[in-house]
């Protein structure tokens, strides 16, 4: 990696569902993993409550990347609501990756409430593949 | 080849027996030889009707203002709308039908089927003609049959018609009250999502160069919106261009309306705007190619649709506009939808 | 619209936080928001005087929101609310900023830290500026609770909450009540016999007016939420009337189906007629479907003609009954660790490796040798026998990195009884350590060195094989450094305790969390050790994690306290974060009905109507509506607009 | 001023204008818009997507940024354009009058800094119309013809391999002058053949709007016609129509806030459409043009009315762009020939 690249850090714009990812997250708090700290959390209620204007919003707003993490398949909280999550966010990263945005800016995980390492690393390699692809001007808002 | 008369009789029929407070179909306009839609309620317009390589537009889109004048005078009717429709005008109609906006009975479709044929472009027709104004443009077979002042010219039909055309699946309006053509669902123009696959084959930096030249050149027109059938929300999320006001609304609300992109016509308010609307049609889009035809910057938005089209039919086993009664796409889920991508 | 008054309190929580997050700095900067009008740093947020703090800031100040950056929601939001409440405005103004676990505890540098923790800080000021203020929703109470699992657990849960007045549904999977614990000989330390403790109280819930057992009966489906959850419950057919059976036994005479027998875990074999032990509760005999010649009098149909009680019916069929409940205690159970798992003991591939649960049975009166210690190969008396502890348990690397808890001192036992059976034999321990924390536990581990004379060999086994009619165990004696060989006439494994499969199956269809090892995840490690993430939704037992049979029954009172504790209110109160529907914007196109995990959603006059009772706040509704036409209240799009954009300030 | 322009040598003029930055119809994805020269310039083009209005009244432009700390008044920088000097070539007549027309409203009318410090700085090199770049211009019935020089700086005639340059205002006298030897003094021949191909495109058959000077007053009379809503049946209600003319002005101000800690942002200025439903709505929920008719008069009524009655000039110079991109054939000149026809 280039001294340039060391000294970029990606902004990202982590959606976590309440119950599975954060509680994660938390975990790995408790755990003391030391993680990046470019992921700044959102907590909503469940994966599937993410519209996919959400990821192109926080795109728009200037984010590097964004990572979306729910419950494990069969765990959401709410029943089903990451099942309805990963229908619609396939067709959004399907979409992304249209039009040419890099694959590498969106990322999507389970992370469940006891996967602390999980979510640590998770956050680890997402920074570590954006780190090479520079700031994200694509979607940006070029509000001069 | 459908004689246009026996649509006329049609719609005259229906008109004079009362059975249709109106009949939406296409004329002749003022602009040399392109047809237009209109709303018919008098027996004695069914002549104007007219059936040519000109009938481009995706009719259900005035079943859509039909509903919305009705609600505005709040008012209720007892008769149903006959609608001309193509097989994808017939599709737009059953996504319509299956959200609810109104029900079948409120809508008598004479299906017309474009058999081997569908629309053409106006653009390529220019080039083969060579500067020679065409006065009329039927499909007659695999030929277009353009009447110039000239004379008679038989054109290839596959050289004139639209992409949507020509990668068609379904020609044949199958949701229909009385229908006119052949069912011809095996023709074989060119492959369905030919122009996506030529596309996809690209880079990704070549992608991202070539959506990045379309969409610096959009004037947010909107014209692909409003032309869209699917389009119908009184409110559009990404940029509303109108809102719906009722007496509950609060003062709130009215003041913030978010802002999820600006007004500004610069390409990243533009690109989320296209994108957007696309997750929107997603599993709702026929393809009737209509927001591709109308954009005044040639924007190749078909792309963007039919890519959401084909992994719906790919992955999800969805086929938009076959049927009323199916869950949306993105309001249900299979066990097996693919989850690879998720780490 | 009037502007928020949004008041800020950033704690240190001694030098958890502050040690890696500027405290004053995120106060000063929330400051300069623009609904921000009272902003403070403190030591502990959550002590006493800060509590006090918080209360008094938003009088003085007439704040209408909070927001607390602490530690995570899941610890003090509850706290925090309150404390709005008490200070007389809405709990659901108030939002967590967590800036500990999501961030002081996982970064070291100061600066980083400090600007995270701001922008976590005034996301939740952005949410907060938005939020309304709510009231929870008063919801009516189902006085019933459902149990799940018949064990130990589920037997001492069902019979503290009867006994408290509550309608108790104890649903139990096998045939009979009883679980693991029935299948045990004696019980460590005080050597009581497990049945004979464990049988009266079986017998107590049968007997309860307030009991309904439904055995052999499994949970399909749960829907609803605290005070009012559905249950679809499957009824398996047993084809014996429980009411017309007399447990003559005729039926087992004629049947010509032999199968393994599982309450022997295998030592001996049942027929496809069977009651699984003579006490059994239900009294009655169960046809075994999958082994059964085929429920038809032309393939078989011996032990219908027999039967003269006439309680044999090959003509019944599976029945879901749909069940109201207001409260469910989750008390399933474990299995042992899994015998393909442990190929290293040669389990189940060298004759005469038994687990502890079979050995149980060796050792118990009712068991296949009638209580006397008979090697199952040519049932001679062993005379050399080790117990392996850790079979599976503490080793991170290769299996369960979890210390099981019980089987330091039930492989005492084990010693201990194959001493009083065989006096003149040698029991050989292999362990790790000791753990016998425990009242009288420590106590018996000594006797059973002491005055048993069991062996202890302070190592691990590397290596056992068959060698003629011996088993061949090699290992190491790590406290004198010798290489140990012993010729074995049998060896018990004490397998780890894992989640059974009961256990993950309940945990599918209630959707509650499991821990990493796949135990039932309590809501709070400390604080809630007995609940689930899920309100109305109780956890007893092995299912939760290892215990011994005096915790199982002190957790399943501490569960039975929690229901009657819940049940004892007439009505319960339902978060008011559920959905909304803006009527102007709704088409009616019914994809939010679809989407709706929980049915809470219909159409009324071409609108979509939201059930507030039934309505979980998830959002699906909002992601799958094209025109944002329906909104969890204080989750809306326009909140996390807002979020996203502070994220990124 | 009269000049003849080898038409091989007008990348050596576009090359000699060094103080200017230089634009040309270019086509891209098979749309004619007017680009910056990068090598040959050609002027083959029909005519361009859009008007040219935008280079002095661009579709977005910020007049000020603004912060605001909490507690404090806040802060405002106003955003000039840049002083650069823009020519434009192969603009045609009719988008010529156009800009006369945008003048008139931003210039004369009010004293519209940014139109003006943009305006101030442009020049336009016209390309008149031998034949109709379209089957639907019209730009005779409404005082325009193919050739004219109205809203000009030089006015350039193909003659097959040249063209001859007539400077209109002195910045065209300008321009040409700093062409030095590249252009020539036209012989006797070359205004002869340039007469010629003026009379020539003047005479070609074009469609008419029939009584442009009746219409101001026959609109009047019309204004509650049912013909408006019949003949804006099929209408969309999409902006291509006003987006794509070269009088169109409607605009619209709007923050765009572009941080939030402090708040600051930009006050931008965008075009705005008659034809998007909200133009007219009002936040109590009343539109006073709640329908397509009632859309469609105003830019009608507008263009042949309203503009005469403050102007003295329609607002339609017939360059048909409106008629040719609609996308359900509505088409002005038959508008307004139904609706004068059947006033009174």
């Amino acid at each position: 990696m280039s001294e340039e690249e060391q000294a970029y850090e990606p902004k990202i714009v982590a959606f976590l569902c309440k119950w599975c990812s954060s509680a994660g997250s938390d975990l790995a708090g408790v755990s003391r993993i030391q993680y990046p700290a470019n992921a700044t959390p959102i907590t909503v209620p469940c994966s599937g409550s993410i519209s996919p204007l959400y990821i192109l919003s926080a795109f728009n707003k200037g984010a590097d990347g964004v990572l979306l993490s729910g419950c494990h398949i069969g765990d959401c909280h709410y029943i089903e609501g990451n099942y309805l999550a990963r229908r619609k966010i396939y067709l959004i990263k399907e979409l992304l990756e249209m039009v040419g945005v890099e694959p590498d800016r969106f990322r999507m995980s389970w992370v469940s409430a006891a996967e602390g390492a999980k979510y640590a690393q998770v956050v680890k390699d997402f920074v570590a593949d954006l780190k090479p692809l520079g700031p994200q001007n694509k979607l940006k808002a070029d509000r001069t | 080849m459908i004689d246009v008369q026996s649509i006329r009789d049609a719609a005259r029929d229906l008109l004079a027996k009362g059975e249709v407070r109106a009949v939406i179909g296409y004329r002749r306009g003022s602009r040399g030889m392109l047809a237009e839609p209109v709303t018919i309620t008098d027996p004695e317009q069914a002549d104007e009707l007219v059936w040519d390589a000109t009938c481009f537009h995706n009719l259900a889109l005035y079943l859509v203002e039909d509903r919305k004048a009705l609600a505005h005078a709040q008012r209720t009717p007892n008769l149903p709308i006959a609608i001309v429709a193509k097989g994808c005008d017939a599709r737009a109609i059953v996504v319509l039908m299956q959200e609810h906006y109104f029900k079948r009975e409120d809508v008598y479709i004479i299906g017309v089927s474009c058999e081997g044929g569908g629309v053409l472009v106006e653009y390529k027709l220019a080039r083969l003609l060579n500067g020679a104004q065409a006065l009329s443009a039927v499909i007659d077979g695999a030929e277009l049959v353009v009447t110039t002042l000239a004379g008679e010219v038989r054109l290839p039909a596959s050289e004139v018609m639209a992409d949507r055309c020509l990668e068609c699946r379904e020609p044949f309006p199958k949701e229909h009250n009385v229908v006119f053509g052949e069912d011809q669902t095996s023709r074989q123009l060119v492959a369905p999502f030919t122009a996506l696959a030529r596309f996809e084959a690209l880079s990704e930096a070549d992608r991202w160069a070539y959506w990045c030249r379309q969409f610096e050149r959009c004037i947010r027109c909107f014209a692909c919106r409003s032309v869209c059938p699917m389009c119908y929300c009184d409110e559009c999320v990404v940029d509303s261009i109108t809102f719906p006001v009722a007496p509950e609304t609060t003062a709130e609300e009215k003041a913030n309306r978010i802002r999820w992109i600006e007004r500004s016509a610069v390409r990243s308010e533009n690109i989320t705007y296209h994108m957007t609307r696309a997750m929107h049609l997603a599993g709702r889009c026929i393809d009737c190619g209509e927001c591709e035809r109308v954009c005044p910057v040639n924007i190749p938005l078909r792309l963007l649709n039919n890519k959401m089209e084909r992994e719906a039919r790919e992955h999800f086993g969805y086929e938009p506009g076959a049927s009323i009664g199916g869950p949306s796409l993105v309001a249900s889920f299979r066990d097996d939808d693919p989850g690879q991508f998720i780490r | 619209m009037t502007k928020k008054r949004t008041g800020v309190f950033v704690c240190h929580c001694g030098n958890n936080i502050a040690a890696t997050v500027d405290v004053a700095r995120v106060a000063k900067e929330m400051s300069a928001e623009e609904t921000v009008v009272y902003s403070q740093d403190y030591v502990y947020m959550c002590s006493d005087p800060g509590q006090n703090a918080v209360i008094q800031a938003i009088k003085d100040n007439q704040l209408d929101s909070v927001v607390v950056s602490c530690c995570s929601p899941s610890l003090h939001e509850k706290t925090f609310r309150d404390n709005a409440t008490r200070a007389g405005i809405s709990g659901f103004t108030c939002e967590i900023a967590n800036i500990r676990e999501q961030c002081a505890w996982v970064h070291k540098d100061r600066d980083v830290g400090t600007e995270k923790a701001i922008k976590i800080s005034r996301s939740a000021v952005r949410r907060a500026g938005r939020n309304q203020s709510l009231e929870p929703i008063a919801v009516p109470v189902t006085r019933r609770v459902m149990v799940i699992g018949g064990g130990i657990a589920g037997i001492q849960a069902s019979l503290d909450m009867a006994n408290a007045g509550l309608e108790v549904l104890l649903v139990e999977k096998q045939a009979t009540l009883g679980g693991h614990m029935l299948q045990l000989s004696e019980t460590f330390p005080t050597l009581d016999c497990s049945q004979c403790i464990l049988s009266p109280k079986m017998v107590e819930v049968s007997r309860h007016p307030k009991i309904t057992v439904m055995t052999y009966c499994e949970v399909q489906e749960v829907s609803g939420s605290v005070g009012n959850f559905k249950a679809k419950i499957l009824k398996k057919p047993t084809f014996v009337d429980p009411e017309k059976c007399k447990i003559c036994d005729d039926c087992t005479q004629v049947c010509p189906v032999v199968v393994p027998n599982e309450y022997e875990l295998g030592l001996t074999a049942r027929r496809a007629i069977y009651i699984p032990y003579a006490q059994a509760i239900p009294a009655s005999y169960t046809l075994d479907e999958d082994a059964c010649l085929g429920l038809n009098p032309i393939r078989c149909g011996k032990c219908k003609d027999v039967c003269e009680a006439e309680a044999i019916n090959y003509d019944m069929r599976p029945e879901t009954v749909v069940e109201e409940v207001g409260a469910i205690v989750v008390a399933t159970g474990f299995d042992l660790y899994g015998q393909e798992n442990l190929g290293e003991y040669g389990y189940g591939k060298v004759e005469d490796v038994l687990d502890g649960l079979q050995f149980e049975r060796l050792c118990s009166a009712s068991g296949a040798t009638s209580g006397h210690v008979l090697r199952p190969s040519d049932h001679k008396v062993p005379k050399d026998v080790v117990f392996i502890q850790c079979a599976g348990s503490r080793d991170p690397a290769q299996h369960c990195a979890y210390c099981s808890k019980i089987c330091c001192m039930y492989t005492a036992k084990h010693a201990s009884l194959y001493k009083h059976h065989v006096p003149d034999g040698r029991a050989y321990v292999f362990y790790i350590d000791i753990r016998s924390g425990g009242k009288g536990y420590e106590e018996f581990v000594q006797r059973t060195m002491e005055e048993d004379g069991a062996i202890y060999l302070r190592g691990r086994v590397s290596k056992l094989y068959r060698h003629n009619d011996k088993i061949k165990v090699l290992g190491t004696d790590t406290l004198t450094g010798q290489n140990v060989e012993i010729d074995a006439d049998m060896v018990v494994l004490a397998l780890a305790m894992q989640p059974s499969k009961g256990t993950a199956d309940a945990a599918k269809v209630l959707k509650i969390g499991r821990d990493k090892d796949g135990f039932l995840a309590e809501a709070h490690p400390k604080l809630k050790p007995v609940e689930s993430v899920t309100a109305g939704i109780f956890l007893a037992g092995a299912a939760q994690g290892p215990k011994d049979i005096p915790e199982t029954v002190a957790q399943a009172g501490a569960a039975a306290a929690k229901v009657i504790a819940l049940l004892s209110q007439a009505t319960l109160s339902h978060a008011p974060t559920v959905a909304r529907v803006r009527r102007s914007h709704c088409t009616g196109c019914e994809m939010c009905v679809t989407a709706c995990p929980y049915h809470a959603i219909r159409l009324e006059n071409g609108k979509a109507v939201v059930n507030e009772v039934l309505c979980e706040g998830c959002g699906s509704c909002t992601a799958t509506c094209l025109r944002a036409a329906i909104e969890v209240k204080n989750a809306t799009q326009m909140q996390v607009f807002e979020m996203i954009e502070a994220c990124l300030a | 001023m009269e000049k003849i322009l080898d038409k091989q040598r007008l990348d050596d003029w576009i090359a000699a204008l060094t103080d200017w930055e230089a634009f040309a119809p270019a086509v891209e994805d098979g749309v004619w818009a007017f680009r910056p020269v990068v090598g040959a310039a050609r002027l083959d083009h029909p005519n361009t997507k859009q008007p040219p209005k935008g280079f002095a009244f661009p579709q977005r432009e910020v007049f000020f940024s603004f912060e605001q700390i909490k507690g404090e008044a806040p802060r405002l920088t106003q955003k000039l354009p840049d002083s650069k000097h823009r020519v434009v070539f192969g603009v045609r007549p009719c988008d010529a009058r156009g800009t006369v027309r945008m003048d008139r409203v931003f210039a004369d009318h009010v004293d519209d800094v940014y139109y003006q410090s943009r305006r101030n700085n442009m020049a336009y090199v016209g390309l008149a119309c031998n034949k109709p770049p379209s089957a639907h211009c019209f730009c005779l019935s409404v005082g325009g013809s193919p050739v004219s020089s109205d809203g000009l700086d030089v006015l350039m005639t193909d003659l097959g391999d040249r063209y001859f340059l007539a400077a209109i205002t002195e910045t065209g006298k300008s321009l040409m002058t700093t062409a030095g030897d590249l252009l020539k003094m036209p012989a006797a021949a070359d205004r002869k053949q340039a007469a010629s191909v003026h009379a020539e495109a003047v005479a070609q058959p074009q469609r008419a709007i029939n009584n442009p000077d009746g219409a101001p007053a026959r609109l009047k009379a019309s204004f509650k016609s049912p013909l408006w809503e019949e003949l804006a049946q099929a209408c969309i209600g999409c902006g291509i129509c006003t987006f794509l003319c070269p009088t169109c002005h409607c605009f619209d101000i709007n923050d765009e806030v572009t941080g939030s800690a402090p708040l600051k942002g930009n006050r931008v200025r965008t075009w705005d459409n008659c034809q998007f439903p909200d133009f007219t709505m009002h936040t109590s929920g009343h539109n006073p043009r709640p329908t397509v008719g009632a859309r469609l008069r105003q830019r009608v009524c507008h263009k042949f009315q309203y503009f005469h009655e403050n102007f003295g000039m329609h607002q339609c110079t017939g360059c048909g762009r409106c008629i040719s991109d609609c996308p359900v054939g509505i088409d002005i000149v038959h508008v307004v020939n139904k609706v004068t026809e059947h006033a009174g």
